[in-house]
C-alpha cells in the first residue's frame, strides 16, 4: 500500500450478521499489521467499535456472517444501499456455513428446542413479543440476499489471506484470492 | 413351416374372410377398451348369436384405429361396398348397427358414421400402421393374409445379409426412437463386428409422456415387429432378439408373447426359421418403470437385470453391447417400418417424405385439438396440416399456443412455425426434436414456465444419478422454474437458467440429461415475455399460476416491519 | 502393444493404444480435476470434470472413459471447459450439506481442493440442505450422508478389490443414497468386512473412520496400487 | 448358503418361504429363468405381483436365491418405479400426469385427493384404505384426465367425478374374495376382447 500518495483516508465498515465472530477475531489477529491497515483507513462501522448506525459512504464493508433473521436482513439491504464495495467476509457469510445447519429443522422446533427445553428455561412467548427478531426460514449465504463484489471464504480467514484481499481492496484492485487462499473451511 | 405353406396360409385365410358378408371389426386397444369397448364386442357376439348371423356376419378385435377420443371405434366392411367406420360406439348402437348392416339390403346407419372423406383418415399414409384396426393381432393367420412374413421369406430365400442391410441403407429410414440415426448404418456396423453370437433389441420402453405409438404398435400389429426384428437378425447375424416392453404395457406385452408363441409353432421363429439354416429366437423383457432406460445403454443393462443407468460410450453398443457383444438396438417403430422396405424396394419407400427425411412417422396426437389420437403422417408434412387438418383444430373457441414434439426431450413450437414441415432437420433447427412421436397441443390456457416446470420435474423424477450435471442441475433448474412461477425469481435467474441448460446439454452422460434443458430452452426461446410477466409483473398470463405477488424475501420483510412495529408498541405502553 | 500420436493442447503426444485419454494428459504434467476416477478401479465417467474437447467430435468426452485414437486432437483447458467445470462443482457443492468447517476431513478433502482449483468462491445456486441420517452404527467407521457425492468409488472397491460388495446405491437422482444390505444398519451388515477400503478411497468426508474429529481424517490411497500390482504379478505365491 | 439363515440378523427364511405358497410362483420364475442373475427384475416382478410388495424377507429370499449381494438387489428394487417396498391401501387411485392430462388439468385432481385424505402420491392413509399414486402416461391420452381407481380406468374426469368415485370405492367394505363385482380389470377387458 502507498499511504503517501492517499489525501484521504478510505472508510471501511465490518458488519457482523449470523456468524460466531470467528472473522473478526482473525481480522484481529493481523496484529502489528493493524497499525498500517489504520493508517490509510478509518473504522466507521463495526462490532469492535462503539457505532450503532450503518453510516452513509462507506467505500469497503467487510461482512460477517449469514442471513438468519429479519434484523440481518435489514442490515444487509441497508450495508448494499451504503457501501461501494461489499465483500463476503468468512464462510458462513459465503456458504451459510454453521449458521445453516439449522436449515433442516422446523424454526418452531428450534426455538422450542432452545428456549423453552433446554437450561435456563425462558418464558413462553419470548419470540412472539417481537424483541427477538424473528427468523427466516432458511439461513441464506449473503450473495442469495445482495449483490456481492468479493468473496473471501475460510472459516475463519486466515490473517494472511484476509491482509492480502484488504490490500488489494485498498489499493483499487478486486479481490483475487490464490488457489490455496480461497479454501472453504 | 415354407414359403409356399406360407401362402397356402393367406390364401386360405382370406377365402375364409370373403365367405363372410359382413366383417365387423372392433377396435380393442387400450383407449378404446377404457372407454367400453369390452361391452360393445360382447353385443356384436350376442346379437351374431341370437339371429343365427354366424354364416354371414363375423366379428374380429383389432387394434388401433386411430381417433382415439371418439372411442370406441368400429369398422363395418361389406363386400363391394365403402368401409364404414362408427364413433362413439355403445352396446346400444352395436345392435343396431349388426342389424342394419346384417338386413338383406344391408345400409349404414345415419348415425355415429365417421365421414369418408374426413380428413383425419385423408391426410394420414400408412405403412407401418397399415394393418392396424384391419387385422386381429392375436392371430397369426390374419397377419399372414396381409402378406405378414412373406418379407422375411423373400430375405431369407433371395437376399444376402450384406443386401438386406443394403437396402436399408439405401431407403433411408432413420431410427424412429427420435434422434434419427441412419438404420442400415447401424445394422451395418454390428453386421461387421466380430464375433458370432450377437444380440438384437427392439425397444419398446416408450416413456415421454403423451406419447403412445409404440403402445399401439405393438397391440395392434405385434408381428409386424418379430418380422422386422428377424430380418434384422438375419442381416447381422444375430440368433436371439429382445422387446423391451414398457412395464404399465400389459396387454402389449402379452400379445407379443402370444405372437411369439405363435410364430414358434409355425416355425416362423426358432431353430430354422421358414425351413432355412438361420434360427431366430425373441424374448420379451419388461420394464419396471424407468424413463431413462428408453436410452440404448440403460435399457441394455436394465435387461441384463440391473439398475437402469446407462454407460459413457463409445464403445458404443454396436461394438459392446448386452454381455458385452454385438447389439443392435432400434426402436419398435423402425422394425415397423422394415418388412414393407423389403416388400416393396427401398425406392418406394424413398418416395415418401423429404430429402433426408424418408418414409412415414407415427405420431400421438394429444392435447387441446379436436380429434386426439394415433396418426402416421409421411414426413415434411407442416405442423399446421396435422394440428387443423387433420386433428380439427382447437375445440372451445380456443387459440392454439404450441406444439410439443419429443415429450421430455422434445421443445415447445410456437405459431410462428406452424409450417414448419415436420421431419428430423426442421424440428431439430427450431430446437425440438422428433422424439418418438409425442405431439401434445397446447392452447392459450396453458402457462409455458409452468409447462417447462412440469417436464423438468419429470426429468429430475426421472434421472437415474449417474452423473452431476443430469442428478443435480435437474433439481436447480427445476427450483428455478418454481421461483419463476411463484414470482419470486429475478431477472437474472433467467441468464443462470439459461447457462444451466447450455452446460447440462453438453456435459450430460447420457441423453436423458442432454436433452432435459430443451423444453425449458425452446419455451425461453419462444416465450421469454411470458417469463419476464411473471418476473417482473408477478403475473401469470395463461392464469396458470399462483403468484405470491412479492417475493418471500419481501413477504419477510413485511413480517420485520411488524416485528418493528411490534417493538415500538411495546415501548411507548 | 502398438503406439499411436495425439496432439494434447496442440503438443504432439504418444500413447499406448490401450491407454485411455486421462491417465496420458496427466503423464504430461497436465492438471485435470477428477472426483469418481482412481487409479486400480473400474471408471465411471459420472462426475463430469474430466470433460475435454476433441477435434472433430461435436459431444464434449469425459477423458477417464475415452481411449486414445491415432491422430486426435484434444483439448483440456478451453474457456467452455473451465466454465462447466467451475459450474459442476457449483452443483455438488450445493446438492448436500457440505460444511468444510465442520468435517473430519476439512483440509484433506478432494472436493474441498478440487473447488479451490476450480476457483469457486462461492456458489451461485440455492443449496438444497437435504434432511440426510448418519449411520454410526459400525464399530469402526462411519457413513455421513450429508458429505456424499455419490462418486461410487465406495461401491466399486467393495465390489472389484475387496469382493464383498456391501455396499451399493439406492433411488435415483438425487435421492440415490449409499446403501449396506437392505438399506439396513452398517453395523448389522454380515458381508462387511471392516476392511476400510471403502474409508479410505472416499474422496470426501462421507466415509471416516471413528474417533477422528475436525480436520483430523486423512485418507491413504497406495493401498490400493500395492493389492492389485501384487495379485497382477502373483507376488505372494510362494 | 445355510449360514446365512443362521445368523441373528438374517430372519429365519426357511420355515417362511415354505409355509407360504407364494414363494413357489416366485421359484417358478426362477427355474424359468435358470437362477440366472439377469433375470432378478423378472424375479422380482414375480414377487411383486405374487405378495404385492418387496418385503426384506422376499429380497433376501431373492438375493439367496440368484447368489447376489443384498444391496444389489434393494438397489435394483428401489431404482424402478414399479417396486414397491411397502404394503399397499386396500383401495388404490393412480392419476395420470402425463403431457396431455397435465394439459387438461389432473394436477388439480391430485390436490383435491390430496386435500380430502391428507396423502401425497405415494402414499397410503393411515387407516390403510387409500393408496394414491401417479403415473407417467396411461397411453389413454385421447380420453385426458385419465385415471385408475382400482384397476378401473376413468376417462374425463374432473375433481369432483373424481372424489365421488373414491368416496364411493373406499366406503364399499374391502372384500377378500376378490375384486369387487363391477371392477373391470383391464386384462380382464382385454381377455374378453380376444
Amino acid at each position: 500500500m502507498d499511504k503517501q500518495k492517499r489525501k484521504k483516508k478510505i472508510r471501511l465498515a465490518t458488519a457482523w450478521l449470523g456468524g460466531c465472530a470467528g472473522c473478526h477475531m482473525s481480522l484481529l489477529d493481523l496484529d502489528e499489521r493493524l497499525i498500517d491497515l489504520f493508517e490509510v483507513v478509518e473504522l466507521v462501522y463495526s462490532p469492535i467499535a462503539d457505532i450503532k448506525t450503518f453510516p452513509k459512504a462507506v467505500d469497503v464493508t467487510l461482512v460477517e456472517g449469514a442471513v438468519a433473521n429479519v434484523d440481518h436482513l435489514e442490515l444487509a439491504e441497508v450495508i448494499r444501499r451504503n457501501s461501494t464495495i461489499v465483500v463476503s467476509f468468512g464462510d458462513c457469510a459465503v456458504t451459510g456455513n454453521v449458521t445453516s445447519l439449522r436449515n433442516r429443522l422446523k424454526i418452531d422446533d428450534l426455538l422450542t428446542k432452545v428456549y423453552h427445553e433446554g437450561p435456563g428455561t425462558a418464558p413462553r412467548g419470548l419470540e412472539e413479543d417481537g424483541i427477538m427478531p424473528a427468523l427466516i426460514p432458511k439461513v441464506l449465504p449473503l450473495h442469495q440476499v445482495i449483490h456481492i463484489d468479493g468473496y473471501l471464504p475460510g472459516c475463519p480467514p486466515e490473517p494472511d489471506h484476509i491482509w492480502q484481499a484488504v490490500s488489494t481492496l485498498l489499493d483499487g484492485q478486486p479481490v483475487r484470492l490464490t488457489q490455496e487462499m480461497r479454501y472453504f473451511g | 413351416m415354407n414359403r409356399e405353406e406360407l401362402q397356402v396360409i393367406g390364401e386360405r385365410e382370406r377365402e375364409k374372410q370373403q365367405s363372410y358378408r359382413c366383417r365387423i371389426l372392433c377396435c380393442a386397444s387400450t383407449p378404446c377398451l377404457s372407454s367400453g369397448a369390452t361391452a360393445v364386442i360382447e353385443t356384436f357376439k350376442e346379437v351374431i348369436k341370437e339371429f343365427d348371423l354366424e354364416a354371414e356376419v363375423t366379428v374380429t378385435s383389432t387394434g388401433c384405429m386411430g381417433p382415439c377420443s371418439r372411442g370406441p371405434l368400429v369398422t363395418v366392411q361389406m363386400n363391394g361396398q365403402q368401409d364404414v367406420i362408427y364413433e362413439h360406439v355403445t352396446p346400444e348402437l352395436a345392435r343396431d348397427i349388426a342389424l342394419a348392416h346384417a338386413a338383406p339390403e344391408a345400409k349404414p346407419l345415419d348415425r355415429n358414421v365417421l365421414p369418408a372423406d374426413l380428413p383425419f383418415f385423408n391426410k394420414q399414409k400408412k405403412v407401418v400402421l397399415a394393418n392396424s384396426g384391419l387385422i386381429d393381432p392375436t392371430r397369426l393367420e390374419s397377419y399372414v393374409a396381409r402378406d405378414g412374413y412373406s418379407a422375411l421369406a423373400h430375405a431369407l430365400r433371395e437376399m444376402t445379409p450384406t443386401e438386406v442391410c443394403e437396402e436399408v441403407i439405401r431407403s433411408g429410414l432413420r431410427g424412429r426412437g427420435g434422434a434419427g440415426y441412419p438404420a442400415g448404418l447401424k445394422w451395418d456396423l454390428v453386421r461387421k463386428a466380430p464375433g458370432d453370437k450377437k444380440y438384437i433389441i427392439a425397444n419398446g420402453d416408450e416413456g415421454d409422456p403423451g406419447a403412445y405409438m409404440d403402445r399401439t404398435l405393438m397391440e395392434s400389429d405385434p408381428h409386424r415387429i418379430l418380422e422386422g426384428m428377424a430380418i434384422a437378425g438375419y442381416a447381422v447375424g444375430a440368433d436371439q432378439g429382445f422387446v423391451y416392453v414398457r412395464g404399465e404395457y400389459p396387454i402389449a406385452a402379452k400379445r407379443l408373447e402370444n405372437a411369439i408363441r405363435m410364430a414358434e409353432r409355425r416355425g416362423l421363429l426358432g431353430s430354422r426359421v421358414l425351413d432355412s439354416p438361420f434360427g431366430f429366437r425373441i424374448d420379451i423383457r419388461i420394464g419396471a418403470g424407468a424413463f431413462v432406460c428408453g436410452e440404448e445403454t440403460a435399457l441394455m443393462a436394465s435387461i441384463m437385470g440391473r439398475r437402469g443407468q446407462p454407460w459413457p460410450r463409445p464403445p458404443y453398443p454396436a461394438q459392446k453391447g448386452l454381455w458385452g457383444l454385438p447389439t443392435l438396438i432400434n426402436n419398435v417403430e423402425t422394425f415397423g417400418n422394415i418388412a414393407p422396405i423389403i416388400s416393396h424396394g427401398a425406392d418406394w419407400f424413398g418416395a415418401i417424405g423429404t430429402e433426408k427425411s424418408k418414409g412415414t412417422k407415427i405420431f400421438a396426437l394429444a392435447g387441446t385439438v379436436e380429434t386426439t389420437g394415433l396418426i402416421e403422417v409421411p414426413m415434411g408434412i407442416s405442423l399446421r396440416d396435422i394440428v387443423f387438418e387433420i386433428g380439427g383444430g382447437i375445440p372451445n373457441d380456443r387459440q392454439f399456443k404450441a406444439a410439443q414434439t419429443g415429450g421430455p426431450s422434445g421443445g415447445c413450437i410456437p405459431t410462428d412455425h406452424l409450417d414448419t414441415p415436420v421431419d428430423y432437420e426442421s424440428l431439430g433447427a427450431l430446437g425440438s426434436i422428433m422424439g418418438s412421436g409425442g405431439l401434445v397441443v397446447m392452447d392459450d390456457t396453458s402457462c409455458m414456465p409452468d409447462v417447462a416446470k412440469f417436464f423438468m420435474e419429470f426429468c429430475m423424477e426421472e434421472s437415474c444419478g449417474k452423473c452431476v450435471p443430469c442428478r443435480v442441475g435437474t433439481v436447480q433448474l427445476h427450483r428455478i422454474l418454481e421461483h419463476v412461477t411463484d414470482g419470486s425469481a429475478t431477472l437474472d435467474d433467467l441468464d443462470r437458467l439459461e447457462e444451466l441448460c447450455v452446460m447440462m446439454k453438453e456435459t450430460s452422460l447420457c441423453g436423458l440429461g442432454q436433452s432435459a434443458p430443451n423444453p425449458l430452452l425452446s419455451t425461453l426461446k419462444y416465450f421469454r415475455e411470458e417469463y419476464e410477466a411473471h418476473i417482473t409483473n408477478h403475473t401469470c398470463p395463461a392464469g396458470k399460476c399462483t403468484m405470491f405477488g412479492v417475493p418471500p424475501l419481501q413477504l419477510t420483510r413485511d413480517l420485520l416491519r411488524n416485528t418493528l412495529q411490534a417493538k415500538n408498541d411495546t415501548e411507548v405502553s | 502393444m502398438s503406439v499411436v500420436t495425439l496432439h494434447i493442447n496442440d503438443e504432439i503426444v504418444s500413447a499406448r493404444s490401450d491407454q485411455k485419454l486421462l491417465e496420458v494428459i496427466r503423464e504430461q504434467g497436465i492438471e485435470i480435476p477428477t472426483l469418481c476416477h482412481m487409479d486400480g478401479i473400474s471408471e465411471l465417467g459420472g462426475c463430469r470434470l474430466c470433460l475435454v474437447e476433441v477435434k472433430g467430435s461435436n459431444r464434449l468426452l469425459a477423458a477417464c472413459v475415452t481411449p486414445v485414437q491415432e491422430g486426435m486432437s484434444v483439448y483440456t483447458h478451453s474457456e467452455r471447459l473451465v466454465n462447466y467445470r467451475h459450474i459442476t462443482m457449483e452443483l455438488l457443492l450445493s446438492e448436500r450439506n457440505h460444511t468444510c468447517a465442520v468435517c473430519v476431513m476439512n483440509g484433506h478433502c478432494e472436493l474441498q481442493y478440487e473447488a479451490a482449483e476450480l476457483g469457486v468462491d462461492h456458489v451461485r445456486y440455492e443449496y438444497m440442505t437435504p434432511d440426510l441420517p448418519i449411520d454410526a452404527s459400525h464399530s469402526k467407521f462411519t457413513l455421513d450422508h450429508n458429505r456424499c457425492i455419490l462418486c461410487m468409488r465406495c461401491v466399486r472397491v467393495c465390489d472389484e478389490v475387496e469382493g464383498a460388495h456391501t455396499l451399493d446405491v439406492m433411488g435415483r437422482g438425487t435421492n440415490s443414497r449409499i446403501i449396506t444390505a437392505l438399506n439396513r444398519p452398517w453395523g448389522d451388515s454380515i458381508s462387511c468386512t471392516k476392511c476400510g477400503k471403502c474409508v479410505q478411497v472416499c474422496p470426501t468426508g462421507a466415509l471416516f473412520e471413528k474417533g477422528s474429529s475436525v480436520g483430523e481424517m486423512e485418507k491413504r490411497h497406495a493401498f490400493l496400487s500395492w493389492i492389485l500390482n501384487g495379485r497382477e504379478r502373483k507376488e505372494w505365491h510362494w | 448358503m445355510a449360514t446365512t439363515s443362521k445368523h441373528k440378523n438374517a430372519p429365519a427364511m426357511q420355515d417362511v418361504e415354505h409355509a407360504d405358497p407364494r414363494y413357489k410362483q416366485v421359484d417358478r420364475t426362477l427355474k424359468r429363468f435358470r437362477y440366472r442373475q439377469d433375470a432378478l427384475i423378472e424375479v422380482l416382478h414375480t414377487a411383486q405381483e405374487s405378495f404385492g410388495f418387496l418385503s426384506d424377507e422376499l429380497m433376501i429370499y431373492i438375493a439367496r436365491e440368484l447368489k447376489l449381494p443384498q444391496s444389489w438387489v434393494y438397489g435394483v428394487a428401489t431404482f424402478y418405479h414399479f417396486f414397491s417396498l411397502k404394503p399397499q391401501g386396500e383401495h388404490t387411485c393412480v392419476v395420470c400426469m402425463g403431457t396431455a392430462c397435465y394439459v387438461k388439468r389432473s394436477a388439480e385432481i391430485v390436490a383435491r385427493i390430496q386435500g380430502e385424505y391428507s396423502i401425497k402420491p405415494g402414499e397410503t392413509t393411515a387407516d390403510g384404505k387409500l393408496s394414491l399414486a401417479t403415473a407417467r402416461c396411461l397411453g389413454s391420452c385421447g380420453l385426458a384426465p385419465v385415471l385408475v381407481v382400482d384397476n378401473e380406468v376413468l376417462g374425463k374426469e374432473t375433481p369432483e367425478s373424481t372424489l365421488q368415485k373414491i368416496r364411493e370405492v373406499v366406503a364399499t367394505s374391502p372384500d377378500h374374495s376378490g375384486e369387487p363385482a363391477d371392477t373391470v380389470n383391464l386384462q380382464e377387458q382385454e381377455e374378453h376382447a380376444s
